[in-house]
């Protein structure tokens, strides 16, 4: 069902975890689908320096988040809000059709963090 | 990957090797058509009249009332849509429970997109449908009512002979799918009541893609098949005579060792809930403890999602499943778990290990040991286990 | 009795051996339900995937428009049944021809039962439509044309591709029973212009109890076996693993060797034919001779019944059929027959012979020698043969 | 399909042919079936002294053709006349069920074939 690249970030999912002094939280989660993401960022002169997940989900949800944290890490802001969902599923060498519309929301997880931290900023 | 220990037997089990040896000349040598007039057509059109027989026997039916399907899917969708259609003047109304098998439930579904009416009777906690539920819901215009024999997802067997009382007094016709319980339960269709029945004989160790329907006389019911005239004109297509010849001999099988696997699979079973228990906080049994499958375990563990925990316990070589097996892909709770009153966050956290013939207790104390450091591993991963980490808990 | 001599191939084929060692382990090691998530499940699912994507390449067809379905039976009745449903809205007219399968002709009559109107256009002398008669039946709220690839009965080949264009122009879905031609004939949806088409892998040296259906991407049709979700939610049902695997497998085979085994049973079956005539008084062919499966050889012999023919070429152990082989003991003569125009007398007089990977050319010769003495000791019996008996000639 | 007792009748039929000066005629058939039957009887002292059959049809047809000469040959005719076509299917062990409408009229033509020697002798 899932392609090997897939089931290497689920048996060895990269940056899982908290950042317990997150300059920014981004959740994203659909109950219907059982699936929820938590993405924590360090954020230092517009980079992400750091970036953690934890997420309930499918073989799908597990691996996406694990991806997504390697794509966005290092990357600037404005980079990182470019990576889409998709983008985050071609990554992984496709997801099967099935898991397209729910689990493959970590894209959406890193915008969220990323807003997070910019109304912070804002805030401040 | 070594060994693979196999949980899954609700899903579907392995063809079993004397099932297989009896089967195979009737692929070749003895390949003819049973609808045909020389010798070797009448081999086969004996061969399948022996095993309607043994059949027949088994769950105390005549002959004449067994047609093969092409599995349990076919039979339901057969009972329903067939009664729907020849007791249409009578009305069109139908009654069956909130957990059935997806087959009934999209069949009824369809049903009420072409002006039928369907109550879906709920369940209690443990999945028992209450026998008086059914007589309060029956209606004039009501055509059949239909309630699984024993459920897929947490092996709860429901009180069919009561139930069968109830629609005998009403005069309406009565189906159960028996597809789960077919091999491990007894079945008497007298005792029970029914005027239809469904099995399929993957599920006790046959061949898939070939089933049957018990179809009690006078059931009025319109073919689902049409065509050739096999099987009294009642289910038409060229007999799988391989099929039809193994899963006869797949239920004799079962029938003989029934009480004893029965006895060893409920011990080892339970095995597995007290370990389980006793090494996994938060951790909860789904269904009915009494009335249950002897094979049948269904659990949740808080703060985490099935599909993770069966492609943890894959890498260990263990196939287990969640929710109803046949929908991969599908992210829906199951809905036999909320018709139980579980919300919807715990339902996908559900695992459902069905042990069979080939369980043995070292398979069962191997899950015990595996399966702890997996939930721990994935409460880790998890935004919503609370227990040992600061964020407070969501539900 | 000796030998089987088996000229029964249209009504069932023997499994090739190469085709049930393919299927083999599927039945035992790898008995996972294709339609779970771990390692065994997924091993199945492959194998069902690679089998339909080898199916969908053979006839030029994408690997999602391959459905698995029972048999051919199955997939002509959801053609018929799957489309009405879809359709109804648009209109409730379909067409098919006279001859064909049971499966469709049964099927078409329920729906006029149900309020559809059907036009079952006639054929030529041979058993062949006419596509100009197809594009005159063609009405504003007609839904779907449904004719045959080659006759079951007589062999006659259809002009699909041609009724294609016509049904492609007027917008018209388009179903064709390929039950007898697949295997035998090159199959290519596209160069047929069809949007369905049926298959049965018993016919082609495969296993009893699959088939399928080709269903054209968009095509509107509803499903026939609602349930688990499998095949894309069009075909529900646990996948019959050995039996998908084997049928493409056998395809494969029956491709590979299409050409050879064509020209051979061709050159078999004249030389049958001409045996026979030059060595019987009043024996005729029934169907076209040029538009015809290689194999199929179909004659009527004044004065006799087909049944007792069967009969006594059976106590040499030759297998033969007549009429249409599906309906044992059913004693109405071949609708395909009558349509030919063959009055119902003679009708009754018909034998099948369809040649197969087994037939010699010494299994021909015996035919030939041992068939003119059973017509003339069923003349002397017959009350209505009256060239070498005193009364007068009934019909 | 057939019993045992049915095939022995079909390959080896009893009085199978016909009676050249035959003192009754009976002829019964179904041209739906596809089954016609021609009995010829010889009378003698009211005794069915010889019988023969000519049978166009299936097995069942045959085979309780066949049947019906043997039971019927040596009887009293009011004794022959007795014989019903369900008697003659039991005598051969029975039929399939789709062959007991068809294919099952050998006593009818028994009868047939008296009744037209009862009216050839009336005539006389
Ligand atoms: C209770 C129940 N009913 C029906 C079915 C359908 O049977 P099949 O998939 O063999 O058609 C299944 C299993 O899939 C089942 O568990
Ligand atoms: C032309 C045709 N269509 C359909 C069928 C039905 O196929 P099956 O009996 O495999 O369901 C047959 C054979 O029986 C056939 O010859």
């Amino acid at each position: 069902m899932y392609s090997e690249l897939v089931m290497e970030h689920f048996r060895n999912p990269r940056n899982m975890g908290v950042i317990e002094d997150a300059d920014g939280v981004g959740e994203v989660g659909n109950p219907q689908c059982g699936d929820m993401m938590r993405l924590t960022i360090k954020v230092k002169d517009d980079i992400l320096e750091d970036i953690k997940f934890q997420t309930l989900g499918c073989g799908a949800a597990v691996a996406t988040s694990s991806m997504v944290t390697e794509m966005a890490k290092g990357k600037r802001l404005d980079e990182a809000l470019e990576i889409s969902n998709r983008a985050v599923a071609e990554a992984l060498g496709g997801l099967p059709p099935a898991k397209m519309h729910c689990s493959n929301l970590a894209a959406d997880g890193l915008q969220a963090a990323i807003k997070d931290y910019r109304s912070r900023q804002a805030a401040k | 990957m070594g060994r693979v220990i196999y949980l899954d037997h609700a899903s579907t089990t392995p063809v079993d090797p004397e099932v297989l040896e009896i089967m195979r000349p009737w692929f070749t040598e003895e390949f003819g058509n049973p609808s045909t007039v020389y010798s070797l057509g009448l081999a086969s059109a004996q061969a399948v009249q022996q095993a309607r027989e043994s059949i027949a026997e088994t769950i105390g039916a005549e002959p004449e009332e067994i047609c093969f399907t092409s599995g349990g899917t076919e039979a339901d969708n057969w009972a329903l849509l067939g009664t729907a259609d020849a007791c249409q003047k009578k009305g069109r109304h139908l009654i069956t429970s909130a957990i059935e098998h997806h087959a009934v439930l999209e069949t009824v579904e369809h049903l009420e997109k072409r002006g039928y009416e369907v109550t879906r009777l709920p369940v209690d906690g443990g999945g028992l449908v209450d026998p008086d539920e059914v007589r309060r819901a029956i209606r004039p215009d009501t055509i059949l009512v239909s309630i699984m024999h024993a459920n897929n997802e947490i092996g709860t067997i429901e009180p069919i002979a009561e139930i069968g009382k109830v629609t005998r007094e009403a005069g309406v016709p009565f189906h159960t799918d028996a597809v789960q319980s077919a091999g491990k339960l007894p079945l008497d269709v007298n005792e029970l009541g029914v005027d239809m029945l469904s099995m399929s004989a993957h599920k006790f160790y046959g061949p898939k893609g070939i089933g049957l329907m018990y179809l009690r006389k006078r059931t009025r019911i319109t073919p689902l098949l049409h065509g050739g005239g096999q099987e009294k004109g009642f289910r038409a297509g060229t007999h799988n005579v391989p099929g039809i010849v193994g899963m006869a001999k797949a239920l004799e099988l079962a029938t003989n060792r029934m009480a004893d696997d029965a006895v060893r699979e409920a011990a080892l079973r339970d095995r597995l809930w007290d370990g389980l228990s006793a090494n996994i906080d938060a951790i909860h049994l789904n269904g009915d403890m009494v009335s249950r499958l002897p094979g049948n375990l269904n659990l949740r563990v808080d703060g985490i999602e099935g599909e993770s925990m069966i492609l943890m316990l894959d890498m260990d070589g263990i196939c287990v499943s969640s929710g109803s097996a046949c929908t991969t892909g599908s992210l829906e709770p199951s809905h036999v778990l909320l018709a139980l009153g579980i919300p919807q966050e715990h339902a996908h956290g559900s695992l459902r290990i069905t042990l069979g013939r080939s369980t043995t207790a070292e398979d069962i104390d191997l899950f015990i040991k595996v399966f702890p450091p997996i939930v721990t591993r994935l409460r880790e991963m998890s935004p919503i286990w609370c227990a040992n980490c600061v964020c407070k808990q969501r539900n």
